[in-house]
Formats: C-alpha cells, sequence, structure tokens
C-alpha cells in the first residue's frame, strides 16, 4: 500500500509539473515531486538513492532553476527599458 | 504491515495529496507555503519508516530533508519574493499544526526508540524540523521584504 | 582594531570558534553510532572545518 | 518538413515503445525471490567488509563507472564555466545588500555549520549507512549557500574563493585517478580494491580504498556544485547586459 500510495502521488505530480506553463510554478511542482520521489525510492527500499534525490531535489534544482527565471525575467525588463 | 508503517502510509497519503492539491492550484503564495508544507508532511513520514522497517541508519534521510527543505523554502521566498508581496501572509494556523503533528511523531518515536544516541539524533532531526518549517513561514510571510537586487 | 584590543578580540575569536566546535563535534557524536579513536580524530576535524566557516559565515554578513 | 518530422517522431517513438514493452515482459516480477546479481553483489561486498552494498557496487565492483560519472559531471561543470562567462558586452554589478528579517538571517547562520557537518558525515559514513560521495558533497555545497539565502551575495562571495573551489574540483578528479592508478603500479588491475586492508567490518576505516574515493567523490561534488552555482548566480545576480548596445 505504501508503494501504491508513493507512486500515484509521484505520477500525479510528475503530470502536474508538465501540465504547468509557467516556470516558476514549474520548479514549485519540481520541488514536491522530487521530495515525494526521494520517499518513494524509501519505500522500494533504496535509500541511497533516496538521499541522492533528495539531496538533488530538494534545493539544489529549485535554486538554479529560480536563478535562470530570474535572469530571464531581468533581461526583459532592461530590453523594455531600452526600447 | 505494522502500525509504524501504516501511520507513515496515512500521513504520506493525506499530507502529500493536500501539499499537491496546494502547490498545483491557486496564486503563488498558496503554492509555496504548500510547497513548505510538503517538508512537514513527508519528513515525520520518513522517520517512520525507518522505525517500520527497523532501519536506525533510515533517520539520515528525514535528517537530510529537515534540513534542505527549509532550504528550498527559502530559494522559493526569495526569489519569488516580488510575486508573494500582494499574497496573503504566511498561513500560521497551518504551520503550527504541522508543528504540532511533528512534535506527536517524534515524541512517539522517542518513546518507542528508548534512551540513547538514537533518541538524541531523533531530537535533533525534530528541532530542525519544526525549526526550519517556522522560520520558512516567517521567510514566506515577508522576510525577504528588503530584497531587491541581491 | 588597534594593539589594546588586540589580545581581547583574540580571545573572543578564539572562544567563538571553540563553541562552535565543541557544538559541531558533540553533533557528529550524536550523529554516529560506533565510537572509536578514528571516529572522533575525523569528527575534530569536520567540526573544526564547521567552526572556522560558522565563524567566517557570521563575519561576512555583520561586516559591512 | 514540419510533417516529415512529426511522422519520424512518431515511427521512432512506436518502435522504442514497442522495445521497452517487449523488455518490460521479459522482466521477473516484481518484488521475486530470486536475486541473482544482488546476491552475489552482496557476497562480494561482505567479502571486503563494506556494510553499504550500494558503496560497495558504485566504489568497488563498478568504480570504473564511478569514475565515468564523475568525467560527466566534471565536464558539464566546465562547460557551464565557459557558457556562463562574463561576455564582452556585458559588466559586472556589485551586488545589493539585502535586509532580510533577522530571525531568517539567524536561522541560515545556525544551520550553515550544521548542515556542512551532516555533509561531511554523510561523506566519511558512505561505506557504512545510506549515503556517499555525491550526496553529501551536494549537502555541503548547498550548506554554504545558506549565506545568499539568508544575507545577500556579497556576504556568499567573501566566504568563497572562487579560484579555491576549482582548484579542488580538478585536484579531487586527478586523486581519483591517482587512486585507480595505485593498484595498476602495484602489479593489479586499475582501480581494484586489494592495496589496502579491509579492516573491522561497521566502522569508519573497513572497506580498503572505498572511504577514499568517497572522500574524492564528495570534494569533487562539493566543491563542482559551488563552482556551478557560482556561474549562475554571478549571471542572476551580477552580470548586466551593456544598455543601448
Amino acid at each position: 500500500m505504501l508503494i501504491v500510495v508513493a507512486l500515484l502521488l509521484v505520477a500525479a505530480s510528475a503530470t502536474a509539473a508538465v501540465a504547468q506553463r509557467d516556470p516558476a510554478r514549474q520548479a514549485l511542482v519540481l520541488s514536491f515531486m522530487g521530495v515525494l520521489l526521494a520517499a518513494l525510492f524509501t519505500v522500494l527500499q533504496a535509500p541511497d538513492v533516496g538521499l541522492s534525490q533528495l539531496a538533488v531535489g530538494s534545493a539544489l534544482t529549485p535554486l538554479l532553476i529560480m536563478l535562470s527565471v530570474r535572469k530571464v525575467r531581468r533581461r526583459g525588463r532592461a530590453k523594455k527599458e531600452t526600447e | 504491515m505494522n502500525g509504524w508503517n501504516l501511520a507513515a502510509a496515512v500521513l504520506l497519503g493525506a499530507g502529500g495529496t493536500a501539499a499537491l492539491w496546494g502547490v498545483t492550484t491557486g496564486p503563488p503564495a498558496r503554492r509555496v507555503i504548500a510547497q513548505n508544507m510538503t517538508t512537514s508532511a513527508v519528513c515525520p513520514a520518513l522517520l517512520l519508516l525507518s522505525q517500520g522497517y527497523g532501519r536506525p541508519a533510515y533517520v539520515d534521510l528525514a535528517l537530510l530533508l529537515a534540513l534542505l527543505g527549509p532550504v528550498g523554502t527559502l530559494v522559493f521566498a526569495r526569489l519569488l519574493s516580488g510575486d508573494l508581496s500582494d499574497g496573503r501572509p504566511g498561513a500560521w494556523g497551518l504551520t503550527w499544526t504541522a508543528a504540532g503533528a511533528g512534535t506527536v511523531v517524534v515524541t512517539a518515536l522517542c518513546v518507542a526508540v528508548g534512551p540513547g544516541r538514537a533518541l538524541v539524533k531523533l531530537l535533533v532531526t525534530g528541532a530542525l524540523l519544526i525549526g526550519g518549517n517556522v522560520i520558512a513561514s516567517r521567510a514566506l510571510a515577508g522576510g525577504f521584504r528588503g530584497v531587491r537586487g541581491g | 582594531m588597534n594593539r589594546r584590543t588586540a589580545p581581547r578580540a583574540v580571545l573572543l575569536a578564539a572562544g567563538e570558534l571553540l563553541a562552535w566546535w565543541a557544538a559541531l563535534a558533540l553533533l557528529w557524536l550524536v550523529l554516529i553510532t560506533t565510537v572509536d579513536t578514528l571516529e572522533r580524530i575525523v569528527g575534530a576535524g569536520c567540526a573544526a572545518v564547521g567552526a572556522v566557516l560558522a565563524r567566517a559565515g557570521r563575519r561576512a554578513v555583520t561586516w559591512r | 518538413m514540419n510533417r516529415l518530422r512529426l511522422w519520424l517522431l512518431a515511427v521512432g517513438g512506436a518502435g522504442l515503445a514497442v522495445l521497452l514493452v517487449a523488455a518490460c515482459l521479459d522482466l521477473p516480477d516484481f518484488g521475486g525471490d530470486r536475486h541473482p546479481y544482488g546476491d552475489r553483489a552482496v557476497h562480494a561486498s561482505l567479502l571486503r567488509h563494506t556494510a553499504n552494498t550500494v558503496a560497495s557496487v558504485n566504489f568497488d565492483q563498478r568504480a570504473y563507472d564511478t569514475l565515468g560519472e564523475m568525467s560527466i559531471l566534471f565536464a558539464a561543470v566546465l562547460g557551464c564555466v565557459v557558457l556562463l562567462r562574463q561576455a564582452r558586452d556585458e559588466h559586472r554589478a556589485p551586488p545589493e545588500p539585502a535586509e532580510v528579517a533577522r530571525p531568517v538571517r539567524r536561522y541560515a547562520l545556525l544551520v550553515l555549520p550544521v548542515a556542512l557537518v551532516t555533509g561531511l558525515y554523510v561523506i566519511a559514513h558512505g561505506q557504512l549507512s545510506p549515503g556517499g560521495g555525491f550526496q553529501g558533497g551536494v549537502v555541503a555545497a548547498t550548506a554554504l549557500h545558506l549565506l545568499y539565502l539568508g544575507a545577500d551575495y556579497g556576504a556568499l562571495e567573501r566566504v568563497r574563493p572562487l579560484g579555491l573551489y576549482e582548484t579542488t574540483d580538478a585536484l579531487a578528479v586527478s586523486a581519483y585517478l591517482v587512486l585507480g592508478l595505485a593498484p595498476v603500479l602495484a602489479g593489479t588491475a586499475f582501480l581494484a580494491n586489494t592495496l589496502l586492508p579491509y579492516g573491522t567490518f561497521d566502522t569508519l576505516s573497513s572497506g580498503g580504498t572505498v572511504p577514499l574515493l568517497n572522500a574524492a567523490i564528495g570534494m569533487e561534488v562539493a566543491s563542482a556544485a559551488v563552482v556551478l552555482l557560482a556561474h549562475f548566480l554571478d549571471q542572476a545576480v551580477e552580470i548586466e547586459e551593456e544598455h543601448g548596445s
């Protein structure tokens, strides 16, 4: 049952992450999915993989995505000002 | 399946579904709050799983999530601070409810583990989890209001 | 920092580092399961790195 | 042209789907009790006194694969550094100091060393408990960036001499290679775990070269993540395009 719960949540959140349009919102859903994926790996008795997923997915990937989003937005603003 | 695993399944199912609903719908402020609540739902579940499977080493996962989950929320609070400023301030009722749930889980596990090194590790994890969640909620409620460019 | 305040500043810095080192070494002892000599040595080293970074981080934030 | 591309994609996707389904039909049942590879891996790892079989697979039985993964990370970070460098038509604006709420700043300063020590713990105990160089290295690198989140980019730059991290990255990669070449000089195979004594089971010094390779990977991943995030942060916070160019 644990496997089913974790698997369903991961599948639902992965679908939701694809369905979002805004990259910042995608990053939010992605970070949720990363944590749930770590729980799924734990349930499947693969704590090493779960730990990797946790380390990368909870803080590092959101930081990289949000920094890119910020750069793109700032560039858009700067372009608008010069026009 | 023993009681610990059942509790973990319930916590993961209920908390995960609620957080997924919050994180995919509504204004950005609500989504970030739901992202913060993910940590406080999954971390106790991982602690319960470690007890349910009888593997003390799995506590490391919960410890790392308690450390890094609030850091992830701080990332969003900081880099989305422009989008969050018009939203409602952080959901304190939800935060304290989550803190209470975390306390209950950690206390139950402490009673089950008994005195020793593992108990102190559980307490450290619990303190990091609850402190991190409260601070992340504080950050969402305008903790980065003074941040402009940096 | 002039000459007269120097010893006091050094004492304060050493105290801060020592407090962090003790706290982090304690954290290491909590995290591990079996305690032996090598474990203590590695833990002391890692706690020292953490203490130096803790002080550097605090100074970087307050020092303007 | 567009239609042709779509057709090509459809054919390729269908072929991949057929192959995947065929492969899945041939898999052993989920959760079965026959694990030929698992049994042998556990046996080999116990023979070398490594408590965590995954660490034994990663750094002993399949250490050569890990070398490949490490080179991928190294090359990827190198590529990012080249792509995200400051171009000629860009200039650097000093980062603005930020006013962060006091509890958040204190939390960041308090958790930074705790997270760092936890990361080092995960690296050092890779052969004993879940974890290892990659996981711990990422945690240690994330810990450093709490200074950016809890204060401002200037504070992070003051404690992060970037050249040092770049050097550490390269040194760690070379350390892995040297640890692999040492057995060759001793007359066995590349990355063979035969040089060091296997130690007492379930202690820090068990597993031969596994903890050393773990430490090399931990150093590599931590400094690679710091360098990668440094260039992302530079682009997001400091580097601006020249106006009117």
